[in-house]
């Protein structure tokens, strides 16, 4: 696809959780919990409240359709704010710290009087019925051509543990949310521009690290397309999948949108009862089902069923739709006979909705209440389908599609958070902050200071355990050995499903000074953070691989090989030397230097020959 | 400039829009179009046009004639506010088609007539103002109102509750209801709140409460009454309980299922009465160790005086002259606890023989609020001294309990 | 007559032999053979001869000299107490030998000395006693103690403890302990609080805390921190209740097994020291409905005031005038809440938001009796006003807590 | 035996509650309750507290010998004054008035100043370890030459489950204690006073009746014995019984001091640790314990065998010291072998024991502390067996034998109750008391009022249904009808296992009214009461009993009888009536009045003659 041709526009938005001791808008420390050790739980129903301007917010309103009880686990690091039992206290002063230093770095200009708002959200995630945000600093610069919108300071919503049950841990972890101005034309500049934000966000050395601590929502566009945000990108490398199948959905929306106009396609006013033609049917779910309720889209024959997106059509587009009603999905004639629809059903249900060839027919099932909310939902979706993309928030799939997920939130579910007073950013503030090295910074000085090469003190740099390589260097660790067990060994076993995150940095630096120091060679090292990832104590894990191996314990080996294998030895002289070290190696890998016992051997068998 | 205006304003250079709300400490508040409210300096604030006045949509209420009449009082509270979003400012809602159309809800429960002597925020209410509710709710019911639910700030709810209790006999339920987290929030406790105090008043009570959540869940109000209610908790939404006492009915939420106590008053057990005469010159005292003997002196012009007192209902002997100055110059002490639970009994330590002795009142269980509140409504009633201390020491609206149950 | 004297009465004719006890309300009380008490006219009453007086049989004590030095500093109150059974007065035990008499299995706890600084109704407490009683503690510690008891009546002991806990760093527990059922009664609480208070007094605890029944069972005794604690019931063995907290440790019984909670203070984490002023003229005004403004012109000359306000800490408008009257004239006022659960927050309202403005400090979640004693001690410390302001808002002894936890 | 001469001096004790609305010292309903129906339950301990004197009172000293834990179960009908956790109200007016009336009504002088005493009790029947309780009149009159020494007013005690487990319904119900002078020297005399005392009691018609509503505790002694308290004669009728097994009891402990002393017999100071003997034995009680302790009585060799009372020895008694230590009881040789204990096992511990032939040897066991704290028990009560008769406060057993409780409490455990002030009892409030007719003028009355022989008015006065027969009369029923129904009928019931006591009053005297009104015949009313006992409603009652029978249906029936029976009257005349009768009232009995069915019968032979 020719992106620039499509008139393709994208910005992104990164949600970066900060690492304060506290949360935003309480004194909880932001540590995340095991739902095991929730020690209370809460249950409240949310609804959304009408804004002065007589309507509910169009997002808000959509999570309405159900009354839905939340069920919310507690715990001993979480209080009644998070409750919302308590008011606010006074945003985190650590927070806003962090916040102004990275727009700081990405040279934006701060607000002078900051205002926090609330952010009306009922989807059971903020049990306030809304998350607090404020609007931090403007007007940021990154590369060349790409601006930064606005950087606002959040609280992180509560982690959902399954469909109406939220754990509060999460809940008010403080969050910067990053938005770019939509100045990405291509998919590969998206990645980027989100690799280089997350690098300056790192680099301040005080954002959360680890999965789901950092989130990307991709905003895309096209021309005569319409804006949509793509929520919970994880992973920068899907980032150019997602935005060139959004663009591929725009285009086949677009050309849907041509071909019903063409059609003269039409949305009917209402649905028709067509229960009874269920009652036998090998679809259990139909047969089971209270109310069926099937519509005619007039001219929407194969065009319900059309992808539009790899494992997406336009049916699934509607079925989100009416998913909303509580329903489990739809059905229509695209697609039947299927799912134990027979085709002796399918005709009695397009004879009895009078649906021609060129139309499709739509049924939904439920309770009466729950089918007439679905088929008004897919009447919703299909009228769109005349003006094209629907402006929505969609949540990104596995492979790279998206799914519907709501309206995009207008402004009317924004409004002042009245518990919190404003701050004032004054200049002096803004002049007293240090900025951190940025950690291409820091990987050059790696390079040029400690002589790692330049990709390895990248990866040092960028890695999780950059603090703990700089501790280890400063405590006198060789940076290359730090490096390698860091990065290399620690990959290794990660691949080999040995997951060393969980070991303690101190132990880690305990463990790579006894290299320095000798008591532990390097080769051990695999072993010893495989058992200590297992849970067990370094002393353990270090004897456990075996124990401390002198070289006065080599020579003797050695001696003993070396005179076992004398006449090997002369017959071959120094040449021996690769394949008696073979034979030595076998009996002491792991607990001595390679380079020990080639010196200790290499002296042994200068005194044979 | 005023609100609502359209301006635009540069930052760094960067000319931004959006439209003018207030100025704060200094500071043009604007909100911008995504909806985020910024304060910049009013130098860099321009004036564009005025908006575009977009008038309020609202759906017709229709109520259910079939459905039993409600008397809706609002006092002011958050329980019907609304927000105005742009500027954050809150409004009262009062009348009754504003009512349904936030809590659509209860127009299946009765239909709903409203009045509104004032709005004040609760802790500005003051004695004058409780006559004038009960004289309003007393209005509503001689009209017919099948039940009343008085709309209150929950700062001061269970003393203007208590206040009414006193000043009215009423044959039917009087719901003072009120909201901890306000109106304006998804998570309000109002619609709830509201919706049980609906369900209550056209049920079978004949009794002033005070119906809130009753634990932090969503899941049933309670009903508590009015004389023996405090709100213990600062901001929890089940902050109102009932002190040694249980309360008197529940409302199962969203069944809206009442469930009353043996003990709650019946609907049409009394007679419609009203005795509104409040002696304001009331105060309550609560006594701390190192208090000033002189604060007495403030009080001898009185006509009566509660203490809080330590314990079974003591004070330091320091004060015991003042106590006795001030009723020989005719002022009614009433002794009442600070433990709030339990009663007080000053026959078991010399201090409180003494205070006996002078001429204090035993106020029972009764809790400190409640016992200034009937001091107040009693020495409105009757000047006679011995009178005023039968009434004391009796129970009259379920303030004083007789036995003290264990459990509660 | 005197007490103790024979006498004979005649009743209706009939002569009966007694014992003379007192005089009271104009009726001599003469303590028959059978043991009953009865009052006739002293006019009926003549003397026969002095009683024998029989000496007392006491026990020789023996401390065992192995175990840990506890001292027991008793103050008053009815846990150390014993009745003239002729008489039913009361007098207090205050030394080792008297107090492990009445309670022998102390003496496998502990060794103790004694010392009393004064003894008092607790409800006659002041401040310089609270002054003199630290001292004591202070010495007994400096002196080797490994754990000081306090003996205290349980109307005031909340404040004493708190005033305690703020004027003294102790490495060693500080264990205030009362009773609730007086001692001379065999239900007393008086022997399950005193072997658990010195059992928890040589425990690895280094805080001051208040030791008492948990439930109304004799099942274990809980340790409150001073400065969260309070008397919330007048007459109930676990009248004392740890508010928005938990207590630090529980005393089994008659085990007495330990159990110290997660963030309990333990023993020598602090250095001793004493911090002994406190400034007196400090003030708790609990605010009500219809309160005169002019109850401020009192508080006005004071350096300090605590006010229990309403909800989240509100006050009526009218008394606004007063308070930055008094600030102005260099009262520090500190806004508590009556609720006592959950803190003030005076960011959300208007009336709050005004108070802030008028200079009124924010309480937290202090209980109000412990903001006013923590006033009263801060500005025994200092007199510059932002280091009041800062210390009011820190904690410093547990009184205030960061977070508000739930389920408490 | 020659009470008289043998000195045989006894006084009573009475405790009648009262049927006050509320409790003595809190305001409590005065009603008792099922253990199903409570609603908490809390547990302490109690311990004797010393005296100013530094005594422990002798009977709390007895009842301290174990730390005993009790349960309280409690009730809505009761609160936190019979929890012990709240000070107790103002003593009960009405209590007080009831009290003043039975003073007046013994002619006895009240107490200017009435103080409340506390009476320490720490059987754990008493939450607070003492009971409240106040003099009230001293010196009554009753008969000739009796003296009512002092009438107290008291609360009553909880009510005991089990062993350590108390029901708080009962504690505080107000008690009167009328205690008389030594007054009565045979048993026959103990009984007639105890029989007045309850008729006053009863005369004021306002107090409790029913089962343990009244108990008589008797004093005794004899020339040289000493006064002994025997506690819980519920029955007028067993009292003879009861003070006769004393006077034998005192008698023979008497004989047993002469020939101990005689003997020469010895207590020893020390017990024997005897445990290894029993390792093997097949008295499985001590082969199971832990410690067993034997101690040679030297000269009680058969006489702690010995009867001293029908079922009880002197091995008893000492028995029952033992057991306030916690054991079981105590063997002793005097009985053995038997139990399962050998020949041979007697034989080896008298050899142990160096017990000579004219010693008896006692053995307890259980813990190492229980068997000590008994085996000093043991020996306590054997020295006292040289004293004679040790004062002794005794509970009755079922046949009117006893057994030791406590010793008798001195004054010391007497001390003023500080919680509730004294009350003043004026000349005025003595003369406003209104005497209530005595229950023996009110027999006298009905006899010369109603025509009611003396032996019915006298059954009537004392009945419990008193209340309900004067009522009836009021409302114009046959006293006779009233009193036959309420006491024979009722009582003959009884006898059939039927218990009328759960018919509320108003129903028995709606069915005497219909009785009166001719809707129900009397002869119906066994059945019917036998119905309304079952729990059925009146109305039902009298349905299930027959459908009501008007003359009409009589005479129905009548007339077919004797035109069946034509021949045979026609034969017999008048002398038909007889046999006729009886062959319609097989139809009709407990349907309709017999005389009626006379009457009409009567009637229509005559006509057919």
């Amino acid at each position: 696809m020719d992106f620039k041709l499509l008139g393709l526009k994208a910005g992104i938005e990164i949600h970066q959780q900060l690492d304060t001791k506290e949360k935003l808008f309480c004194r909880c420390p932001t540590q995340l919990r095991n739902v095991d050790e929730r020690s209370k739980e809460i249950q409240r129903y949310l609804r959304a409240t009408v804004s002065e301007m007589g309507t509910i917010d169009r997002a808000a309103e959509e999570e309405m359709k159900q009354m839905r009880l939340f069920r919310y686990y507690a715990y001993d690091t979480t209080c009644l704010v998070e409750n919302d039992d308590e008011p606010p206290t006074p945003m985190n002063e650590e927070a806003l710290e962090i916040a102004l230093t990275i727009a700081k770095l990405l040279s934006m200009s701060p607000i002078n009087q900051v205002h926090i708002m609330r952010k009306m959200v009922i989807d059971g995630s903020n049990t306030s019925g809304f998350q607090r945000t404020a609007l931090i600093a403007m007007n940021g610069i990154i590369g060349d051509t790409c601006r930064i919108e606005s950087l606002c300071l959040e609280e992180e919503a509560a982690q959902r543990v399954t469909d109406e049950t939220f754990s509060l841990d999460r809940l008010g972890i403080p969050l910067v949310e990053i938005t770019t101005a939509p100045c990405m034309h291509t998919p590969e500049e998206v990645k980027e521009v989100a690799g280089y934000i997350g690098m300056i966000l790192r680099s301040t050395g005080r954002v959360k690290r680890g999965l789901g601590t950092i989130r990307q929502d991709v905003n895309i566009s096209i021309r005569e397309g319409a804006r949509i945000e793509i929520k919970g990108v994880q992973e920068l490398d899907l980032i150019p999948e997602v935005v060139s199948r959004e663009v591929q959905r725009q285009v086949n929306l677009l050309a849907i949108r041509d071909e019903l106009i063409s059609r003269g396609a039409k949305v009917p006013d209402e649905g028709l009862d067509v229960t009874d033609l269920f009652r036998e049917t090998k679809s259990k779910v139909l047969r089971k089902s209270p109310c069926i309720i099937a519509a005619t889209l007039k001219g929407f024959g194969g065009i319900i069923g059309r992808e539009i997106q790899p494992g997406r059509r336009l049916g699934s587009e509607m079925s989100d739709y009416a998913k909303k009603c509580g329903v489990g999905g739809i059905f229509h004639t695209d697609e039947l006979p299927a799912y134990g629809v027979t085709e002796e059903e399918v005709h009695a249900l397009r004879e009895r909705s009078a649906a021609g060839d060129g139309d499709c027919v739509v049924i939904v099932s439920g309770t009466r209440e729950q089918a007439i909310c679905a088929i008004r939902q897919v009447f919703k979706r299909a009228t769109m389908a005349f003006e094209g993309v629907p402006e929505e928030t969609r949540k990104m799939l596995p492979e790279g599609s998206s799914a519907y997920m709501r309206p995009l939130p207008g402004a009317a579910r924004m409004y002042p958070e009245t518990d919190v007073l404003p701050i004032g950013i004054t200049t002096e503030m803004m002049e007293e902050i240090t900025l951190p090295e940025l950690l291409t910074e820091r990987a050059a000085r790696f390079t040029e200071e400690l002589g790692i090469d330049e990709a390895l003190a990248r990866q040092i740099a960028y890695s999780d355990r950059l603090p703990l390589f700089e501790r280890a260097v400063e405590a006198g660790i060789k940076p290359s050995l730090a490096a390698r067990t860091l990065l290399s060994t620690m990959r290794e076993l990660s691949r080999d499903g040995v997951d060393c995150s969980g070991i303690p940095d101190d132990t880690i630096l305990d463990l790579l000074s006894r290299v320095a120091e000798g008591t532990v060679v390097k080769e051990g090292l695999p072993d010893i953070l495989r058992t200590l990832a297992g849970g067990a104590a370094l002393d353990a894990a270090v004897t456990s691989v075996g124990p401390t191996f002198s070289v006065t314990d080599l020579e003797e080996i050695v001696e003993r090989v070396v005179q076992e294998r004398g006449d090997f030895i002369r017959e071959r002289g120094k040449a021996a030397l690769g394949p008696v070290m073979g034979v030595v190696m076998k009996e002491v890998r792991g607990r001595i230097d390679g380079q020990i016992v080639a010196d200790v051997l290499k002296r042994s068998i200068e005194k044979v020959l | 400039m005023i609100t609502g205006d359209l301006v635009k304003c540069s930052l760094k250079g960067e000319i931004i829009e959006g439209v003018y709300i207030t100025e704060r400490d200094g500071m043009a508040v604007i909100k911008l179009g995504s909806g985020y409210n910024i304060g910049i300096p009013p130098s860099q604030v321009e004036y564009i046009e005025k908006s575009e006045q977009i008038p309020i949509a609202e759906t017709t209420v229709i109520q259910n004639q079939a459905l039993p009449e409600l008397a809706i009082i609002s006092t002011g509270g958050t329980i019907a506010s609304s927000v105005d979003y742009r500027t954050g400012a809150v409004t009262s809602r009062s009348n009754a088609d504003e009512i349904i159309r936030a809590i659509p809800r209860l127009a299946t429960i009765g239909r709903f007539r409203t009045r509104q002597p004032f709005t004040i925020l609760s802790e500005n209410m003051k004695p004058s103002m409780w006559v004038d509710l009960a004289r309003t709710i007393h209005d509503e019911i001689e009209e017919g109102a099948a039940g009343v639910i008085v709309t209150h700030g929950t700062d001061t709810m269970a003393y203007s509750a208590s206040a009414v209790s006193f000043m009215l006999d009423t044959p039917v339920p009087v719901i003072f209801v009120g909201s901890q987290r306000s109106a304006d929030r998804p998570s309000s406790d109002n619609a709830m709140n509201a919706l049980c105090s609906a369900a209550v008043a056209s049920a079978d009570l004949g009794e002033v409460g005070v119906c809130m959540h009753g634990t932090v869940n969503d899941d049933y109000c309670a009903v508590h009454r009015a004389t023996r209610v405090r709100k213990m908790h600062t901001s929890r939404r089940d902050a109102f309980q009932s002190i040694g006492a249980s309360p008197i009915a529940t409302i199962s939420y969203p069944e809206l299922e009442i469930s009353t106590g043996a003990d709650a008053i019946r609907r049409s057990s009394r007679e419609l009465a009203l005795f509104d005469r409040m002696e304001e010159r009331c105060g309550l005292l609560s006594f701390y160790p190192g208090m000033d003997p002189a604060i007495l002196e403030f009080y001898s012009s009185y006509r009566g005086l509660v203490i809080a007192g330590t314990g079974l209902g003591h004070i330091s002997t320091m004060l015991m002259d003042g106590i006795r100055e001030c009723i020989s110059n005719g002022t009614t002490i009433i002794m009442t606890s600070q433990c709030l639970h339990g009663r007080v009994c000053d026959r078991v330590y010399d201090t409180g023989r003494d205070l006996l002795a002078a001429g204090v009142i035993e106020g029972e269980d009764m809790l400190p609020e409640t016992a200034l509140v009937k001091l107040m409504w009693v020495l409105g009633q009757t000047d006679d001294q011995e009178e005023i201390s039968r009434m004391m020491k009796e129970n009259l609206k379920g303030e004083i309990q007789r036995r003290s149950a264990y459990g509660l």
